[in-house]
């Protein structure tokens, strides 16, 4: 075994000094087995399809790009692991990963090696308030979204408010952003608690739920299990409505739910590219669409290539694979560059600047609708 | 034969140890987390190999020294390696007190209520209990260790604390296993009934081999807490134990030298099959079963002790 | 003066009477037999005397002390030993090891001092090997230390269930049909260690089916029918009381 | 009182399932005495391959609604039965004299290499069941919302067990599991073919199992590849709960704990739900030590 391991290692190090200098490498660290491997799996196609697109338009810097892909797992170890994989294949920056946990288990490794990294989806605040510097992310913060859910809450008019999440980062965070927020504004939070997610029966939650007598419910968790919450709550002839938080943008939702239960659901979330007017959204669709044959299943994954999109034009924009050029031109001089789910600038921590999040809401054809 | 594998060992050793001088940081960072999974056999190896016992939650021990580092590293800045032996304690304290009542299950119940605690542990973190485990988002921000004010913070330096914990540890196995103890313990596995009944205090040393090993892990938890800086619930999931379990077995149970080859298989392959990328875990399965097929003992199974005997007619004799 | 003294034992399994009230004394220094026909509770009573099984009712004073409610292994510690009826080796350990098991009970050290291995460790791990080889010396079995105990013939296995008895230094040495399995040449020369284990001060109280054993080695035997006591006394005694003819004749080919 | 039956008739139609793949896991260790850790993924391949029948053949549409039902049921569990049985050949006959624990591993490998088989063959995203299969209507009764089809599945799930205990019971070859579970050794010199026997259990409990998946899928709609990890460990302590090699223990425990979540669900809190039922499991554990209905094996000294 050992003999394995060593021999392997030294052909990738070979491998990695012949071939070093005739491509661009840019890492994709995403889950592609485990319980996230469908957001992986779309994140790796999503990368793969740009990074082909860039090449038949000439390249970057007049080199081919190679997109290396680590799987993460979605599992912090292999993560870090993931991560030194990469940096130890000289990417010049890593796009990924999904999971603030999994996200911060290989912050250091990049930073330490000087390696750019693009986060999708992670919307955990601490990830950038640490001050790395080659750190940045395509997607919003759960602060902002927590901001805007609660906006979204008051202005219909709730009093009692349930608040459910599963006892994930993101979605506890969302609910305890939430929460704080809302009883700032004297809301009443008539119910708090955690869903196990990966569950199919959820009647007793509702059951219990219900008891509470809430005007709404706000779900900050993902959206397998809010389309059986759905299902089931129309089963029992529950008529509450549902805000769901930004994991909940799927089209699967609807399957799982049926379009007559989820109709009159409202969900926040970064416009996706189907709603965004700019030509790079609807060709990359169309692109996507042709190599695959499906749309993308995740706004999360979308991200990614978001990411992939603004490393190349920094590269391309500062013609130097030099992290602290590249780095610095994102933070400065990137500004509104037109993304697939909007423009795109970031600020001095690396957080993307603007307004991004939007309410959504499924209409009677399952489908999703852009709130003004 | 004995010298043959004498000569393989030290090898070995020798290999591995300058191992980090010609790999770059991912293998060493490879060959690091092997170390831990390595000294987490070590200690499993003790329950599930020695005591034959049925321990599908090891992940739990190792969990509780992981969150005491973390927690006493985060609030009081203790120094990381200053906390080892407090995570033994922690770890090792909570598994006499939550085994106890539960020793005496048999075989396939004493699985299912490792498994069952495994779980508890691991949704009382994800709830934050008592307020100090911080939920899913789990604690940050753990210092890396330093030894005489050097900082430890590459995986080349991480290399030679693990492999040196892990030396230490071959160390203290070897001479607990070559003992009244490990012998106890192996009486115990054999029949139970007989055990108790040549005076050996079967509850006794069931619960203390769980306290050892559970001790053992909490140390291995301060360590992996200090590598990662963040640790979170996710790391300690059933999945973990699984991997711990099928890695004695799968090397060699009773074995550590088994227990070592064990857990360059359970992190080498995955990471050998990492071209294959999606296919690498049913791969991974597929391999499982047929190791067991074909060594049904593992690869390096555990051989008998050897004793010096005292001899009328030769002096002495191997027995 | 009495080694063992049984006061009115009784245990039920269920609806069934295993040891009905039974009392009986094993004197000192002498060998005594247990017989009766199969299912007359003659192991029942040595799970009893040895703690596997908690009596419903009656005494167990051994060396003047009631042993009714320890555990087993403080029940060996104080003194007495067993073989098992289903020979109970740890047959994937070695001879040596099995008889180390018995040495057991008698060392102190613990795993501290295992992984410390300090000198009083190592000095009684010694004497323990020497004393468990005298053991094996004294059984015969001396040459198969470094064997496997599964790889033993049957006759090797019993006696070294009895090593591993002896091995703890027993005043009272329980033997569960010690002689089963046994040829005729193997039986002769079990009686001859039997009695030489006696020749050592131990006490010996054993169970057995082969009634020629049983009657050249025991000097008073106590017959158990139905778990209950139907005879008590010397060979001779009892080999002519008509309970014992009627229990053994109504019930087995014996 | 109404949400405690409420909560109480939540618990029976999860229990009822679980009690299903349960069933399973109980007999095969009843007679192997191994615990088959791949029996989850034998569930979820039950759901998978229910969708793939239910999709491709429009079973409804030429046979209606009920008889289609009752069709792909059968073709389910007659391909997750060839399924289990061939695992069995594979995987576990060899390992037959070996060492338990080494079974164990070989099934902890089982259950990787299906689940991310069931991965690859079928994608990572979850998949949905087609909707409007099941009628939708839910009973009104005093307050109590019982939907029709949860009432089904209870029922069936009840029949099935039923059925399956008559089997044990009353047939010779039950009677030749129930000889082969206590003692295989003996059951051989009785003139028992174990292998048969073995054979049969294999084709039973996955056959159980993959019903039990296809009603998750027709019930709940929403199916992945890992869910036979969550449903397998949760089938696995309700086995144990009713003491595991026990038929009506399995079905006990299967109901018990679907009760015991929802209820700690209800009334203590959502979050810690497994938990509880885990610390339940221990306590009863610790008052009998082989399961409610697990026999209190007496070893023979």
């Amino acid at each position: 075994m050992r003999k394995i391991l060593f021999f392997t290692a030294a052909f990738c190090l070979i491998a990695a000094t012949t071939f070093g200098a005739s491509t661009i490498k840019i890492g994709l660290m995403a889950p592609l087995t485990g319980p996230w491997a469908s957001e992986g799996q779309d994140m790796k196609q999503i990368v793969e399809l740009l990074a082909g697109e860039l090449n038949e338009h000439g390249g970057l810097l007049g080199k081919k790009v190679e997109v290396i892909s680590a799987d993460d797992g979605g599992d912090p170890k292999t993560a870090a692991l993931a991560a030194q994989k990469l940096v130890t294949q000289d990417v010049v920056g890593a796009i990924g990963t999904y999971g603030s946990s999994i996200t911060e288990a290989s912050q250091n490794i990049y930073d330490e090696s000087k390696v750019i990294q693009i986060a999708n989806g992670s919307t955990a605040v601490r990830l950038t308030a640490k001050g790395l510097k080659y750190f940045f992310r395509t997607s919003p913060r759960d602060d902002e979204q927590g901001r805007v859910g609660v906006q979204a809450l008051e202005k219909f008019g709730y009093k009692n408010v349930a608040i459910l999440h599963d006892n994930t980062t993101y979605a506890k965070g969302l609910a305890e952003e939430a929460r704080a927020l809302l009883e700032k504004k004297n809301v009443n939070i008539v119910f708090y608690d955690a869903l196990t997610p990966g569950e199919r029966d959820y009647t007793a939650i509702l059951t219990k739920m219900k008891s509470a007598r809430p005007d709404g419910v706000f779900f900050t968790g993902y959206y397998p299990e809010c389309g059986l919450l759905l299902r089931q709550k129309k089963e029992m002839n529950w008529n509450v409505p549902f805000l769901g938080g930004d994991a909940n943008n799927n089209p699967d939702l609807i399957k799982i739910a049926g379009t007559d239960a989820a109709e009159g659901f409202y969900f926040l979330s970064p416009p996706v590219p189907q709603d965004l007017p700019s030509r790079e959204a609807s060709d990359f669709l169309k692109a996507y669409k042709k190599k695959y044959g499906t749309t993308p299943g995740s706004i999360w994954a979308v991200l990614s290539g978001d990411g992939f999109r603004v490393l190349t034009a920094a590269i391309k924009a500062t013609g130097s694979t030099d992290s602290d050029k590249v780095a610095d031109y994102l933070h400065n001089k990137l500004k509104n560059y037109p993304g697939l789910t909007g423009t795109i600038s970031f600020d001095d921590k690396g957080d993307r600047v603007g307004e991004v999040y939007r309410v959504y809401r499924v209409n009677a054809k399952g489908e999703f609708i852009l709130q003004p | 034969m004995r010298d043959h594998s004498k000569i393989i060992y030290s090898t070995m050793t020798v290999l591995l140890a300058m191992s980090p001088l010609f790999l770059n940081k991912y293998w060493v960072d490879v060959l690091n987390n092997v170390g831990l999974y390595a000294i987490l056999g070590l200690s499993l190896n003790i329950i599930v190999g020695h005591a034959g016992l049925f321990n599908l939650g090891h992940a739990a021990f190792y969990a509780v020294g992981a969150y005491t580092a973390a927690i006493f590293n985060t609030r009081f800045n203790i120094p990381v390696l200053w906390l080892l032996p407090l995570c033994a304690l922690s770890a090792g304290l909570f598994a006499a007190i939550v085994m106890r009542p539960i020793i005496h299950l048999r075989g396939d119940y004493l699985c299912i209520v490792t498994i069952g605690l495994g779980e508890i542990v691991r949704i009382a973190l994800i709830n934050d209990i008592f307020g100090i485990t911080q939920g899913a988002n789990g604690i940050f921000g753990i210092d890396r260790p330093s030894i005489f004010g050097i900082s430890i913070r590459r995986p080349h330096e991480f290399f030679y604390l693990i492999w040196g914990f892990v030396a230490v540890s071959v160390f203290f196995f070897h001479r607990l296993e070559n003992s009244r103890f490990g012998r106890a313990l192996n009486y115990l596995r054999e029949d139970e009934v007989a055990a108790e009944g040549s005076g050996i205090n079967v509850a006794h040393y069931k619960l203390a081999c769980f306290v050892i090993g559970a001790a053992w892990a909490g140390m291995v938890g301060d360590i992996f807490a200090s590598k990662m800086t963040i640790i979170s619930p996710e790391s300690f999931s059933f999945w973990e134990s699984v991997l711990l379990f099928t890695l004695i077995l799968l090397g060699g149970s009773a074995s550590i030298p088994g227990v070592i080859l064990g857990a360059f298989l359970i992190v080498g392959l995955p990471e050998v099959f990492r071209g294959i990328a999606n296919a690498r875990m049913l791969i991974f399965g597929g391999a499982m079963i047929a190791m067991m097929i074909f060594r049904t003992e593992g690869i390096l199974p555990s051989r008998p002790r050897r004793y010096v005997l005292p001899d009328e007619s030769s002096g002495e004799s191997r027995a | 003066m009495s080694m063992l003294c049984i006061k009115n034992l009784t245990k039920r399994f269920g609806g069934v009477m295993a040891v009905n009230d039974v009392s009986f004394e094993v004197p000192a220094g002498s060998i005594m037999g247990l017989i009766g026909p199969n299912g007359a509770g003659k192991t029942t009573v040595f799970n009893l005397i040895t703690g596997i099984c908690r009596p419903d009712q009656g005494e167990i004073i051994f060396d003047e002390k009631s042993i009714v409610n320890l555990l087993t292994h403080n029940i060996i510690s104080l003194g007495i030993a067993r073989t098992f009826q289903t020979i109970r080796l740890f047959q994937n350990l070695s001879v040596l090891e099995n008889v180390l098991a018995g040495r057991h009970s008698r060392m102190k050290s613990g795993s501290l001092r295992a992984m410390l291995r300090t000198p009083f460790q190592r000095g009684e791990e010694e004497a323990a090997i020497a004393k468990a080889v005298q053991t094996l010396n004294f059984v015969g079995l001396r040459r198969d230390a470094a064997q496997l105990a599964k790889n033993l013939s049957y006759g090797n296995q019993r006696l070294l269930e009895i090593a591993r008895a002896l091995a703890t230094e027993p005043r009272l040495l329980i033997l569960d049909e010690p002689a089963g399995g046994m040829n005729e040449q193997e039986t002769t020369n079990l009686i001859t260690l039997i009695r030489k284990i006696r020749d050592q001060r131990t006490t010996i109280l054993l169970i057995e089916h082969d009634m020629s054993l049983v009657m050249r080695v025991c000097e008073n035997i106590v017959v158990l029918d139905y778990g209950a006591k139907i005879s008590e006394g010397t060979a001779e005694t009892v080999k002519n009381d008509p309970l014992v003819i009627e229990a053994y004749l109504g019930t087995d080919e014996e | 009182m109404e949400e405690f039956f409420q909560q109480l008739t939540n618990g029976l139609a999860v229990g009822a399932i679980y009690a299903l793949i349960a069933l399973g896991y109980t007999m095969v260790y009843g007679v192997l005495k191994l615990i088959n850790f791949a029996h989850g993924e034998l569930f979820t391949i039950g759901s998978y391959l229910g969708l793939t029948l239910l999709t491709s053949l429009g079973l409804s549409d030429v046979f209606g609604p009920v008889l289609a039902i009752l069709l792909l049921a059968a073709m389910v569990m007659g391909l997750v039965a060839v399924v289990g049985a061939l695992l069995e050949r594979t995987a576990y006959r060899p390992l037959r004299e070996s060492p338990r624990l080494s079974a164990v591993v070989s099934a902890l490998g089982a259950s990787i290499f299906f689940q991310n088989a069931v991965m690859l063959i079928y994608g990572a995203r979850l998949r949905v069941y087609p909707l409007g299969i099941l009628p939708r209507t839910a009973v009104n009764l005093f307050g109590i919302y019982l939907p029709l089809v949860k009432l089904l599945i209870l029922f069936a799930s009840v029949a099935i067990m039923t059925a399956l205990y008559l089997y044990i019971h009353k047939t010779r070859i039950g009677t030749a599991i129930r000889a082969a579970a206590i003692d295989q050794g003996a059951a051989r010199l009785m003139g028992i073919d174990v292998d048969r026997v073995i054979l049969i259990v294999f084709l039973i409990g996955p056959a159980l199992g993959g019903a039990a998946g296809l009603m998750v899928g027709l019930l709940y709609g929403q199916i992945n590849f890992t869910m036979g990890w969550v449903y397998g460990l949760k089938a696995f302590t309700a086995a144990i709960l009713g003491g595991i090699g026990n038929i009506p223990g399995a079905m006990v425990g299967g109901i018990l704990l679907g009760v015991i979540e929802a209820m700690g669900a209800a009334y203590i809190s959502i979050a810690w739900k497994d938990a509880i039922a885990f610390v339940v499991l221990i306590l009863i554990l610790i008052v009998r030590p082989t399961g409610l209905l697990g026999e209190r094996v007496a070893e023979k000294v």
